[in-house]
């Protein structure tokens, strides 16, 4: 498989022309806000003719909260509580980055053990967030029983969380110059536990929903990705990968302790429905493993937190970065830029959703059944917080 | 389509037998971890309303309000925080913030009530289910939003600073100014114990800012004497500082200094700006100590012409001859001075009332007259052999080094006494070449001297033997020497409660020879220049004065303040007394500047 | 700074006359120039620089100086570097020309900074659609000089509660006559 | 002076005197506020003298065994005058030094006469005087030896 896409001359990036929908042979459906295939408040207007959707358009703004107008009138620390609340799904990516993102502008250096903590805390996050994710992909092709384990079983992934910072899903734990505290006592053993279950119900899951013949047959040639579209669209993470384009943030450019940790990039050649979503399932995996190394291999002791300046008058030198990480579902980023004051100048974070919903989304449901639309949804993995911020 | 796949779905019966995932609430408890970010706990007693959680709070979740029980002023607002459920978003920053660390959460993480006013509550004073939860959030010791540890203070060694009478402190550089400001959290706790009631948060900025103008104004505003406060303060400020409570507090002393060190003194005037308008009224002013000059330049400012009489021949009263010049250097003393006698304060040095000038002419001549003469008579300890020559007073030595002279102490040097006096008489005996022994009748944490004066009286190897209670002072066989009788304490609890009390054992006498004795047992007032008449008019107790409001005396033109008019005895209670008789004075002569602002105020 | 880069760098500045390139970590570096040179700079990072990645569009409101610094976030994935190219737009007079024939996802960004700080992108599809504002008559809401605060009083009312502020609650209780304040 | 009654009075009528003494003090010092210190002390006399008032009728019963603490403070300073201008210090110093002399007095009785309730009440005297020099002495630990 070709590692560059590139950009092609035939791909055409233009709006389809306007449907005549005085002619009586359109449909008009609207697809959400509030509908349960969807992950989270965003509606498709469709477009059908018969049950063959023939235009889709993106809606967002049921969720947007103006966050980033927000952190610009929080002073740095304040904003540390808020950015968890930008990705309801995922809020430690956010942590990681708003605190990383400062620590570069403000020349601060979190401690080893810090950047260990950190990483396993993204790992176990990537890992909740892979057990609800399958839990929708199952659902929105209709098998009901899957989702109940594995969003029950995220359940015990955030049981871990409340151990190991305080709060089940916003866990306001990496603290801008390290983390807030260490973790507790014979926390590994109880990571052990949760992840020699999770592996159990992997396989399970395995044999229940990608050996189901509904399932397969659902999925296999649905929402077909080509590597050529990768570039162009934006597309990153499993959606891309999944398409054979091998690259991943934690591997090409490492961030924390993830030089130190053994894995590979996954891949798939398939593109479509089916590949990601087992794509996804071989990195939920991928994602025990690592849970494992960190717990094996991190330093027993050593400082929490890099020395930091009184945080009711910290001043960041002006500045600019973006920082990103690989979140679930690909490359998320924070792009921030200080002006010497106590506050933040800009904030402008950058989900992948913003692509895989709108452009991509739109670009994938044309000609796709009315009765797929949740599944396609689903299996780019968008969350619409990431969008609107 | 295969067949493994037709079948491998049915695998789901499989789990049909396990045990579920929920738990069946209310049978089964399910407690929140030991670090769960529950609701808040407040031990009230121990918060001292610094209000860094209502600061912090970016959801503007926590007001803080009077609670009646905390109305104490030393180093508590009186203000508890009150949260609302509505708003708060369990992030726990207050609790990482918390000067007091009386704030933590609990584990509880249910509560229910059909009354929306519930979910604002008084944490630690309004009664909750979880308030005796052990479990919870609490910031871990070693995480911290501000840096708990003070920059140290460059100091000469021990060995060095006996050498002479440089100056021991070094004072902050910009860069350990920046930061020891920076760990300030601005609460402002400090100006309500400060006698002065100081700006100290707003000069403490300034100093971040790196705007020194604007710090030296602030700090005109209520103290005239920065160099000299930021130098020997006693620094009450600091023992509430809320910063001290879990680290050091702010070195707010260090850091007035410091900003008057990076102030050069013929700057002051265009930094100052001090713009006066003659209004016409003269008063008089007895004692150039920090009492009597403070009100010379508030009154000055107000425009009076302000005389100042002094018995020595120097202004400075206690500042200059009490305080040692390696703790107070002349030159940070006339910096201060210099820029009050700059704006037309006229001093007339050595001129003593009652001898050279009667007080009832000040009486006539002035519109008004502010009496701050200080406390300058050793207290006599009273026992036999008191009057050995070779008995001297902490005071005269002290004098007698601030104006070059030598006081004769020999080599060998006991010293009588525990307060600030003692100390630096001992640490001047040891500049002065001689072995001190300190003899005190009490417990080192009983010595009401400076603790910092008495580690580095110590440092400089004076020897300090407690317990020790003097009782007789007896010739020595070589006239050139005295011998003191001292005898061991044993400290008795008071029935009546209070501190406990040395009782002499007079089973344990000890005769020890010395080349002389220097008492330094306290001091009082001195009030011969003031007739009996006038004495009668004005409230005395225990030779001190007691003025009323806005340091008014019942004699009408007479205002009175600093050590002789107060039980604090120090510097900058000196100073407020001056600036607030300065006020009363202003107000005595021009009542008509204040009917209108009395008005509005009522 | 990659030799790769450094020399890319050069040539930029000799061709497009590109200022203030500074690397702000070893992955990105930032440079400014002209919005006339910005689309034809851009598709060539794009086609011959293999700066193939979009990472995103966002915009910095520089209201003292009175621009809009436009923001192009661009990833190389043979070198793992990326490229910022910020193009300084007039605030007044808040027009950029459209890139959304090179990258699929670029109107969006288009559609939303239009949105959120009020700046056209003639050409762009469905440039004046609602984006996350639905029914918005206000100022755009992301430029500096929208105060939310304000705008939520006066929308929504103010909740009255009252809260005392430690330092001057004391001055109250405890000196109200002496301080400071009174000169 | 035999009976516990004679005994009584001689101590009621010293309490008098000595209230009497620092009244007439009051009336010619000289320093400001110690009129109003020394009649204090005259009215510290005339309370111990309502207690012994007190012994006698039977209201208040004498605590001879009690353990009254002695900070040995009096005893080793110097006699003061009694002079116009006296200074709280020496007042002081007068007060405490009357109160122990009347209790060595007391004391020395009490271990002259044989056991009996005669010396019973001496040294439940001797006690009361040492009640009342501690109370002077506690005085001048809290306010003159501020520094010692």
């Amino acid at each position: 498989m070709t590692q560059l896409t590139g950009h092609s001359a035939s791909l055409d990036f233009s709006q389809p022309e306007p449907v005549d929908m005085s002619s009586g042979k359109y449909v008009k459906l609207w697809q959400g806000p509030q509908h349960p295939g969807i992950t989270g408040n965003m509606s498709l207007e469709l477009t059908l003719d018969g049950d063959e959707i023939i235009e889709c358009k993106t809606h967002v703004g049921y969720l947007h909260r103006a966050f980033e107008k927000l952190m610009e009138g929080r002073n740095y620390i304040q904003n540390f509580t808020v950015v968890c609340r930008i990705a309801v799904p995922e809020p430690a990516f956010n942590e990681y980055l708003y605190a990383e993102g400062l620590e570069q502008l403000s020349g601060i250096e979190a401690p080893e053990r810090a950047q260990w903590i950190r990483t396993l805390n993204l790992e176990m996050m990537r890992l909740a967030s892979f057990m609800m994710w399958i839990g929708g992909q199952s659902g929105a092709f209709g098998l009901y029983t899957v989702p109940n384990w594995t969003i029950a079983y995220r359940d015990y992934v955030l049981d871990l969380f409340e151990e190991m910072t305080g709060g089940r899903i916003y866990h306001m734990y990496m603290v801008p110059g390290g983390v807030r505290f260490d973790l507790p006592k014979d926390f590994d053993k109880r990571v052990k536990e949760v992840m020699d279950g999770a592996e159990k119900l992997l396989d399970q899951v395995e044999r229940v929903m990608y050996n189901n013949v509904v399932f397969k047959a659902r999925s296999k040639g649905l929402g077909i990705i080509t590597p050529e579209m990768v570039d162009p669209y934006g597309i990153v993470g499993p959606n891309a990968r999944a398409s054979g384009i091998k690259r991943d943030l934690r591997k090409d450019e490492p961030y924390l302790v993830y030089d130190q940790l053994d894995f590979d990039i996954i891949s798939g050649t398939g593109a479509d429905a089916y590949e990601r979503a087992y794509l996804r399932l071989q990195e939920t995996r991928q994602c025990i493993s690592l849970i494992r190394q960190c717990m094996d291999r991190m330093p027993r002791s050593g400082p929490l937190q890099a020395e930091m300046p009184n945080v009711l008058h910290w001043k960041i030198p002006p500045g600019e970065t973006y920082v990103k990480a690989e979140c679930t579902r690909g490359e998320y980023g924070y792009f921030m830029v200080t002006d010497g004051t106590e506050y933040i100048r800009r904030v402008f974070v950058r989900g992948p959703s913003y692509t895989h919903a709108i452009a991509v989304m739109e670009k994938l449901a044309v000609g796709t059944n009315i009765a797929d639309i949740a599944g396609l949804m689903v299996s780019l993995h968008t969350y619409p917080p990431e969008i609107e911020r | 389509m295969n067949l493994k796949d037709l079948l491998s779905p049915f695998y789901v019966w499989q789990r049909a037998f396990e045990k579920p995932y929920t738990s069946m609430r209310p049978i089964e408890e399910r407690p929140g971890s030991p670090s769960y970010r529950g609701f808040h706990i407040n031990v009230a007693d121990t918060c001292v309303g610094c209000g860094c959680c209502h600061t912090i709070c970016q959801n503007d979740a926590i007001d803080m309000v009077p609670v009646e029980k905390y109305s104490g002023n030393k180093g508590d607002s009186g203000l508890r925080p009150r949260f609302d459920y509505g708003r708060c978003c369990w992030c726990a920053l207050c609790v990482d913030m918390c000067t007091a660390g009386s704030l933590r959460l609990s584990n509880e993480y249910i509560w229910t009530s059909r009354e929306p006013a519930d979910f604002m509550f008084v944490a630690g004073v309004e009664e909750k289910h979880w308030q005796d939860n052990e479990l919870g959030y609490r910031r871990e010791k070693s995480y911290h939003l501000y840096p708990p540890r003070r920059i140290e203070m460059e100091m000469l060694s021990p060995d060095e600073s006996i050498e002479g009478f440089d100056e021991v402190v070094k004072g902050y550089d910009v860069e350990q100014a920046k930061k020891e400001a920076d760990r300030c959290i601005e609460c402002g706790m400090c100006v309500a114990t400060c006698p002065a009631h100081m700006d100290v948060p707003d000069y403490i900025k300034s100093i971040r800012d790196g705007d020194y103008d604007e710090g030296l104004r602030l700090m005109y505003r209520t103290n005239p004497f920065p160099a000299t406060c930021g130098r020997i303060c006693t620094r009450r400020c600091e023992s509430v500082c809320p910063v001290g409570l879990q680290g050091d507090s702010i070195a707010i002393r260090w850091l007035k200094r410091h900003i008057v060190d990076q102030v050069d003194a013929k700057d002051y005037a265009r930094i100052l700006n001090d713009n006066i308008e003659e209004n016409g009224k003269q008063v008089a002013v007895i004692g150039a100590g920090p009492g009597g000059l403070s009100a010379a330049y508030y009154l000055r400012k107000k425009g009076y012409e302000v005389s100042v009489y002094e018995a020595q021949d120097k202004a400075g009263g206690m500042l200059r001859y009490g305080v040692p010049g390696y703790r107070l250097p002349d030159s940070g003393l006339d910096k201060d001075i210099n820029y009050i006698v700059s704006l037309g304060v006229e001093i007339r040095n050595n001129t003593r009332i009652g001898t050279d000038i009667s007080f009832e002419s000040l009486l006539n001549d002035y519109d008004a007259v502010f009496l701050s003469t200080g406390l300058s008579v050793p207290s006599s300890m009273r026992i036999n052999g008191e009057d050995h020559p070779r008995v001297l007073s902490g005071l005269q030595v002290l004098a007698d080094a601030a104006s070059g002279r030598d006081p004769g102490i020999g080599n060998k040097v006991a010293v009588i006494g525990g307060g600030n006096v003692a100390m630096d008489a001992s640490r001047v005996s040891r500049r002065l070449g001689a072995d001190v022994t300190i003899l005190y009748r009490r417990r080192i944490s009983d010595m009401p001297a400076d603790i910092e004066e008495i580690h580095e009286a110590q440092e400089e190897a004076c020897t300090i033997v407690t317990q020790a209670i003097p009782v007789e002072i007896m010739d020595a066989p070589d006239e050139k020497q005295v011998i003191i009788k001292w005898g061991e304490a044993e400290m008795v609890q008071d029935p009546k409660g209070g501190r406990p009390r040395p009782v002499l054992q007079e089973d344990r006498m000890h005769e020890d020879t010395y080349d002389c004795i220097i008492s330094a047992i306290g001091q009082g007032s001195n009030l011969d220049y003031l007739s009996k008449e006038v004495q009668e008019q004005l409230a005395i107790e225990w030779g001190r004065f007691t003025p009323g409001e806005y340091q008014h005396t019942s004699l009408e033109k007479v205002f009175v303040g600093g050590d002789v008019a107060n039980r604090t005895a120090d510097a900058i209670s000196a100073i407020e007394d001056g600036h607030h008789a300065a006020r009363g004075i202003d107000r005595f002569l021009r009542p008509e500047m204040y009917t209108e602002l009395d008005q509005e105020i009522s | 700074m990659g030799n790769l880069t450094s020399a890319l760098l050069e040539r930029l500045e000799r061709d497009f006359d590109i200022t203030d390139i500074t690397e702000r970590h070893e992955r990105l570096t930032t440079f400014k120039v002209t919005r006339d040179h910005a689309e034809t700079l851009i598709r060539e990072l794009r086609d011959r620089e293999k700066y193939t990645h979009l990472n995103f569009i966002t915009c910095i409101d520089y209201i003292e100086d009175g621009v809009f610094s436009l923001v192009y976030m661009l990833q190389n994935y043979v070198t793992h570097t990326m490229l910022g190219v910020h193009v300084d737009i007039d605030r007044d007079k808040a027009e950029m020309t459209s890139i959304h024939t090179l990258w699929a996802q670029a109107w969006t960004y288009q559609r939303e900074l239009r949105e959120m700080y009020g700046i056209n992108f003639p050409g762009s599809p469905r440039l004046h659609e609602d984006f996350m504002l639905e029914g918005w008559d206000d100022m755009p809401p992301m430029r500096r000089d929208f105060d939310t605060a304000a705008y939520s009083t006066e929308h929504f009312g103010h909740v009255d509660r009252e809260s005392e502020e430690p330092r001057q609650y004391m001055k109250v209780q405890f000196y109200p006559n002496r301080g400071g304040d009174e000169e | 002076m035999n009976t516990i009654d004679e005994i009584l009075d001689y101590a009621i009528d010293q309490e008098q005197q000595a209230a009497d003494f620092y009244t007439s003090l009051a009336g010619r010092a000289e320093k400001a506020g110690m009129k109003e210190v020394l009649l204090e002390f005259a009215e510290e006399e005339k309370r111990h003298k309502e207690r012994l008032l007190a012994v006698k009728t039977g209201e208040h019963e004498l605590t001879p065994e009690q353990e009254v603490l002695d900070l040995k403070i009096s005893d080793y300073l110097v006699e003061v005058d009694e002079s116009d201008d006296i200074s709280y210090q020496d007042a002081l110093i007068i007060a405490m030094k009357r109160e122990r002399a009347a209790y060595e007095l007391y004391s020395d009785m009490a271990e002259k006469v044989p056991e009996s309730q005669l010396k019973e009440v001496l040294a439940g005297l001797a006690k009361e005087e040492a009640k009342h020099k501690l109370f002077f002495e506690s005085e001048y630990d809290d306010r003159v030896l501020v520094d010692n």
